[in-house]
């Protein structure tokens, strides 16, 4: 046990703050809450690239910085703390990066691993479908072979910033024979968004906001050098990519503008003649909150120390992923209650305090429980993979 | 002890229902929240038509001096429809106060109008802070020349915009206490400005009142009794507001529970998960623990008992267990019931509205703990 | 909708009250908590026989005042609330004389009912089995025709009261092929708790106290009269009892005393000078306290408003006692950690406020959501009967 | 960073493991909750065989100058067998307060003793509400012919009829202050009366003074600083009881998930059922980030930095998570973990205690409250 950063973590974390306080003082780039799903700048990217930013964990001979994944959380913590606009290479950099890395082909990794790296294309994640939501072995679009070529069609949804995306990460159905198992039935590939007979469809959420996109495929060509790792095994691929997906401390900071928010209000903000910190029932629910939000910091650590140790936090990854959004799903609901009726004005309102920020992220907050992974299932699996519970006996 | 509606109380609900089914539709809603006015002419007419706004006042009025239970079922209609309205402002934060304070002369004026769906009111009496407290209170009545002149701020005033009257809370030099003036909408130095609240566009207003005329004919009952006469109404909100909650959370019930049963996930239908019935479960105990406090409570205020107690127990319960189901609402309907296209969305707004009208949980809770002696 | 008592049931709950008061003031008899589980007094059970207080809402032909069951509720809740010794009733009373109207001989109405009425016996039930808890299914206990009699075998466990009772409520095996459903392979049936072969032994549970038993019945005979009802017709006739066991009030009120008990301490205790009762954050643990009391009492009301009208209140009762055992569940938990560490002392120390009520409850408290229906398996219940869910679609 | 043991303290987990799974049994745990000493003088003495009382101490002082993160391991040990013992109250809140405060003298005197096991000591400084506030003090100290006297009582100090030494806090009549005063256990005037409190009837003491004398030189420190000397040791004791309660988790859910798996009901064991799937992951998220929460303040104890807002996090967080944990256990376990026969109720008993040692979870909140500027 030995909870001290490397003198070099100090020196990169004050490194990434510097960058961003500089960035954020430019006051060109969009900083705010939800900033890795709905907060995009190819300009504020570029500028993340060329400080060298993206792709600090992928190994060195591919381009990156081949440090750990504890570094990366504290460059993602002073992003995140701040609000960065970095959702134009946070997918890309995240997961379809690694992914590329562990199962592409070498023309996949020239192709796009420097681009990437560079802050040239957006990715989008193509998973999620009308009738495969937690299910994804539901999924039904299909990728069938022809020449050199896959032709796919099909339908995807949920899709985040689909109507940004230069490319789609997408999980496809190749072995159309209904016996065959979901490990040996589909294949993961990069779709380029430009293509002839890819339609995005903007999807309003129940936020106001347009972040989703309804993808529709029909008789798409897909080079058959944008298959990534080997065809058939897609389902076996995108697991061990999920367990990355749900590592992150996105999970826990996308909204911590909002508790900066509140305890400046109730600071700032008086009843009677007594500003709210004074009031135990606030301080005690703000406390709370604090709690949570570093009790989930430190588990999010873990996690990231587990991979630096080349462990599959499986488990661990969804027991994490649960914790935070739990902590998400609650914040911005006592940040509105606790401000009372101001907190409940939306973003442009007059009087709106940090300019309707928590009412928003309440409007938003459904969703965190949900994405990447719904809090039942994630907790399916740590019951199952982690506690071994449900195995037949006797 | 009879839990369950008597005929007329169920025809009063079937009514109501049936009316809002008919006039409410997910297109009406989703363009009332982006209006500015932030309600519909063409409902609030037929709502006076069928005589919801003279109910509670007395005959001689222009009213039915009808049942405060039917009132509360009416409430409950309008909470499950989700229809916006001055409803609440003009009934009872207006007529009611008007009625149970004001002199002859000024329930003659106010209370057939506001019967006939004629007259929209309001009640400013909050501060910006939006805190309900008197010492919170932003507006100034000074005494010049016999006459007052109003000053200063109120917001979080519900359709101050569109209000033929607003009734102003404002402390007055001369004495410790607020008085109430009834003051035409439109009155010089009367500015509103629309706020963009969690619930729509149109709905609640800042009010500037800058040197607003008013004449000692405009108090409402005695001079400095205002906040009094406010207080005196809480519980008739608190309930109401509670079975609004109540007709909210049936109706997120019911679309929940639809989807379940319909959304096949893993090969079966999600309802047959466990985890999933007990969230359920959890929900329909939070719709059937809500609908009896909050009818308990009518009840209470219909029999002209004192319930301040339940009343707070109501909506301290209410209010938050709506907000809890439209949670589990959204967490068993997933990324469909987060889309705008699903109705879900607009009861979690008035969900999340609802818990904070006139006190939250903590300040209803407070209210309990006083009346318990502690 | 009415929420009215009648002014025959004001004046029924003066008298019950009056009644409690007196007796209460007596001195010698044991009130307090889980009263009717725990407090067994013949003598005072007695009392309330003579008051014409037991087997009110019984038929009058059977012996009964034919009153309704809000009305019984009523005097319940005078009983609970001072914390009155029923447990020597209770029992037969809530469960074993309505099975016997409902379902038994005239042979058994004439020799127990007035029995019952009298408080000259007390019964015990004896349903659960070490393999039998939440599923009764699993009973194992059988009993065999041979000539006039049943010759039972098996064992019983968690038999509150087995230790006092003169007759036991049982659930048997009658008809042993494996390939008959549950609903035709049991039976009901009284039986004398000292015949030859019944042993009782003690259980303590983890509050210290002896008020479970487990019960051996090594070749018992049991006269063919004690039948309840048709033969194998048993699960039927037990889950109807259920239903009656999950409506009372019971549920809600059986540590009221725990509650009063702390408002009068914080009340009565302060801290820096000021009363403990005017903590903001003290008086919003109480008053959440005091609002699911409230709540729940009003459920119970309706559950048996339900049963005065001839309904069966199945779901409904379900939910009733998960909601009220939840919140019994939470209330010395609450009230110890009010207290603080006075909280934590046990009845018999000295300086235990209220003699040590609130930690002796908070021993108890994690049976209340097990004892007549795990709240688990009452939520699928409500689930599955209530709500119509997890019905096969497709 | 690094959440794993390293070997020295994987060592000291194992053999501190080992060493209760040795000592401890069913039978003394509940022989010792009715017992009148409340402890095993044996398990005592060979817990100071192992050089565990003196860990902290300098070696000067006969100690070992050992890490705080392993004095936490043992203490996770401790809290996983439920083994109670005066072993808090004599290492730290005797031991460490004359480390850090007192005099040379004292330090010899009392240190190597406690190291060799010779010496139980507990610190009275509690009023008979039991609150952790210095004006809730009930002891006095009155100035007499150039020595003390104290007078009056303290409650809920642990193993004070066992004990060697009292260090007490008492009011000082020439000051505002609180003085620490080192007695001896059986001096004239003391009388300790055992309760009987939720983890035995051994344990905790009433303590009544009457005019014990003491000496100048039985201060502890500076007369008038003894409170904040207490409040400087908080962290150590709020971090030192989190970890007891990792370990009481860790325990309590082995026993939850083996009953889960074995038992059968409906044909299958309860494990197989998602709603108990799904308690048993809530149980192990309380366990998992309890942990990690204990041993970070832990850590930072062990580097000398301020963690009051960690060691406050800790304990409010670590104190309900046991909690909550043992009513898992409790319903997953049903009438068999109700039973005396089974030890869950061991822990549960000392799950309440923790919660409320030191300070709960509101009282800990404050703390975090204050350190984030509210």
């Amino acid at each position: 046990m030995d909870f001290k950063f490397t003198e070099e973590q100090v020196q990169f974390r004050e490194e990434v703050k510097e960058f961003v306080t500089t960035e954020k003082e430019k006051g060109i780039f969009p900083f705010g809450n939800n900033c890795w799903m709905h907060l995009s700048s190819m300009e504020f990217s570029k500028e993340v690239a060329k400080n060298g930013l993206i792709g600090i964990a992928w190994p060195k001979e591919h381009g990156g910085r081949g440090m750990g994944y504890v570094d990366r959380v504290i460059m993602l913590e002073e992003m995140f703390r701040a609000g960065a606009p970095v959702a134009y290479h946070f997918m890309a950099d995240r997961q379809v990066a690694p992914g590329i890395i562990h199962f592409g082909s070498d023309f996949l990794k020239k192709e796009f691993l420097p681009k990437i790296r560079n802050a040239e294309v957006c990715f989008c994640l193509l998973f999620s479908e009308p009738d495969a939501g937690s299910d994804l072995a539901n999924c039904r679009t299909t990728a069938v072979e022809e020449g050199d070529y896959y032709i796919v069609n099909g339908q995807k949804v949920w899709t985040s910033n689909g109507h940004i995306a230069d490319y789609g990460w997408a999980l496809v159905k190749t072995n159309l024979d209904p016996a065959v198992s979901r490990y040996n039935a589909f294949s993961e590939m990069v779709i380029d968004m430009k293509s002839p007979g890819v339609t995005v469809r903007p999807l309003i959420n129940s936020a106001g906001a347009h972040s989703f996109n309804e993808v529709y495929f029909d008789n798409v060509k897909v080079p058959k050098e944008y298959l990534v790792g080997t065809k058939d095994n897609g389902f076996r691929q995108i697991m061990t990519n999920l367990d990355f997906e749900r590592a992150g401390i996105e999970r826990l900071m996308q909204n911590s503008l909002t508790l900066d928010s509140l305890k400046d209000y109730v600071k700032t903000n008086d009843k009677g003649g007594k500003p709210l910190s004074q009031d135990p029932l606030i301080r005690d629910s703000i406390a709370k909150l604090e709690i949570e939000f570093e009790v989930g910091k430190l588990f999010i650590y873990y996690v990231a120390s587990l991979l630096d140790k080349g462990k599959i936090p499986s488990y661990e990854a969804a027991m994490g992923k649960t914790f935070c959004t739990l902590y998400e799903a609650k914040l911005a609901d006592v940040a509105t209650t606790l401000m009372g009726l101001p907190g409940l004005l939306m973003p442009g309102s007059p009087e709106a305090p940090c300019n309707g920020m928590a009412c928003e992220d309440y409007l938003w907050s459904p969703s965190y429980t949900l994405q990447g992974g719904v809090v039942e299932v994630l907790k399916n699996i740590v019951a199952q993979r982690g506690l071994k519970l449900g195995r037949k006996k006797k | 002890m009879d839990f369950n509606f008597n005929e007329e109380q169920q025809m009063v609900y079937d009514s109501t229902k049936k009316f809002f089914e008919k006039e409410t539709s997910g297109t009406l809603l989703r363009e009332l929240m982006e209006d500015d006015k932030g309600y519909s002419p063409e409902v609030w007419k037929k709502m006076a038509e069928l005589g919801w706004m003279g109910l509670l006042f007395k005959e001689e009025y222009g009213g039915f001096e009808g049942s405060f239970l039917d009132f509360a079922l009416i409430l409950e209609g309008m909470g499950k429809s989700a229809m916006p309205s001055p409803f609440l402002s003009t009934v009872i934060l207006t007529g009611l106060i008007i009625q149970d304070n004001g002199s002859e002369e000024l329930k003659k004026e106010y209370l057939p109008k506001i019967a006939e769906g004629e007259c929209i009111s309001t009640l400013a009496f909050l501060g910006r802070k939006g805190l309900y407290s008197k010492s919170e209170l932003e507006l100034e009545a000074k005494q010049v020349n016999g006459g007052y002149r109003i000053s200063g701020a109120a917001s979080f005033v519900p359709y101050a915009h569109v209000a033929d009257n607003i009734l102003c809370a404002a402390k007055t030099t001369d004495s410790e206490g607020v008085t109430l003036f009834i003051l035409d909408g439109k009155a010089a130095g009367i500015e509103t400005i629309n706020l963009h609240s969690i619930s729509g566009k149109g709905v609640d207003c800042l009010v500037n009142f800058k040197d607003v005329q008013a004449t000692p004919a405009q108090i409402v009952g005695e001079a400095g009794k205002g906040w009094e006469y406010i207080e005196a109404q809480w519980p008739k909100v608190a309930v109401a507001l509670s079975c609004e909650c109540v007709g909210g959370m049936d109706r997120v019930m019911e679309m929940t529970l639809n989807h379940v049963n319909e959304r096949i996930q893993f090969g079966k239908p999600l309802s047959a998960l466990q985890v999933v019935q007990h969230m359920c479960v959890d929900m329909a105990m939070k719709l059937e623990t809500s609908r009896h406090t909050a009818h308990y409570a009518a009840w209470q205020v219909n029999e002209g008992l004192d319930c301040t107690k339940e009343a707070a127990i109501a909506k301290s319960w209410c209010g938050e267990a709506f907000k809890v189901v439209t949670k589990i609402g959204h967490q068993l309907t997933g990324g469909i019931g987060f889309s705008e296209e699903f109705d879900l969305f607009l009861y979690t707004r008035n969900a999340k509205k609802l818990e904070l009208l006139f006190g939250d949980g903590s300040f209803q809770r407070a209210i309990v703990a006083d009346n318990i002696g502690l």
